[in-house]
């Protein structure tokens, strides 16, 4: 049995809102990407899946991409699209 | 601070103020306010949330790439969350420089740097209700 | 007045709300200072002096041709004859507009306009006397 | 013998300090061109004349070429380079 990293993974805005959750606790196998947290989430939170599509991550408040290594204790955010200015 | 986050009205005046330097003889300020309609729709008011740490990181980020690009230029921006009304200011950014092209320059970097990367979202209200804001569909 | 020349203290705050209008959600603001150096020698103070009325006629004209390529966008512009000291103000303009980009090119046209061919000239004061300044040689 | 026009001559900043005036009225003939004015002014103003140079000519408050042909009554200045902003 492959051991395994714990992340948090925070929701924002419009993703908060059709999870219904502000934070999550995720359990991935070590190794993962971003990408499967991404497939885990749209298992876990199948209404966010028609908003990931226009969604970046960001790990430890650095925007990263699907192919990131994820580390045990990461923050993981779901960004939706940013409005600021 | 430089940079920041902020639930309180943004100070125009004040932030001008601290960006003056003896030496420096531009000042190029961007104010960035609510206004009353965005796509033909009428709006009353705007709901400014943020991913806070992160927004502040990356505009930290925004001003270190300003202050490699223009290292004559001296930048600060702050920007506003919470319930602003029509005519509130939602961003200031103010940058001073011994030349104007670089004042220029530097402060419309900061607005477009910001309007790609920092983490903040806005949920306009207008009579039918609120809805997410998504410039980048 | 949209465009102004004055012997009085700009008041920077005053014509940034001025400039405010509910539909314009961009305000680009450039300020021009008295600073302390210029061509690594000090300077101490600078007085401004113009052909007043062919001044604020060449500043009508900047309007103009601001309004007449970002019609959108709104212009206010005043400019400080008199004695100046290092820090003082000699010329605000604000530009706002529904969009902040026609705001940044507004500003910058006049400030590059008035440079050009605005009546406008400046002696500069330092521990030696004062001279003519001449930015196009 | 051709009619004559007269014109307002002002000069400020530089120019105002070597013609130690700010205004002088000056008699051309009729049809006289900026470079005409320009002439004179050399004659009457010998200290003028390293700046002239430098100079543009406002007739009426806008800028004109040397090859503008002045009206009696117009009042036309001398435009050291201008320092504005």
């Amino acid at each position: 049995m492959p051991s395994q990293i714990t992340l948090t993974v925070l929701f924002f805005a419009s993703t908060a809102e059709a999870t219904r959750v502000k934070s999550w606790d995720c359990t991935l196998d070590e190794g993962a990407l971003i990408s499967d947290l991404s497939a885990q989430l749209q298992r876990q939170f199948p209404m966010v899946k028609p908003l990931l599509r226009s969604c970046r991550f960001a790990c430890n408040e650095s925007f990263v991409p699907q192919q990131h290594r994820l580390a045990d204790g990461d923050t993981v955010a779901l960004i939706p699209p940013v409005a600021g200015g | 601070m430089p940079v920041q986050l902020t639930e309180q009205p943004l100070d125009v005046s004040g932030l001008i103020n601290a960006a003056r330097r003896a030496h420096a003889g531009a000042l190029a300020v961007f104010i960035g306010t609510i206004r009353d309609h965005a796509q033909n729709r009428s709006v009353t008011a705007i709901d400014y949330s943020a991913y806070e740490s992160m927004a502040e990181a990356v505009l930290q980020t925004i001003e270190e790439e300003c202050a490699k690009q223009w290292p004559d230029v001296y930048v600060l921006c702050h920007h506003r969350v919470g319930h602003l009304v029509v005519g509130d200011d939602a961003v200031v950014i103010v940058a001073s420089s011994p030349h104007r092209s670089e004042a220029f320059e530097a402060c419309r970097h900061v607005i477009e740097r910001i309007k790609e990367d920092c983490p903040i979202w806005k949920k306009e209200w207008d009579e039918q209700g609120a809805s997410w804001v998504s410039p980048r569909p």
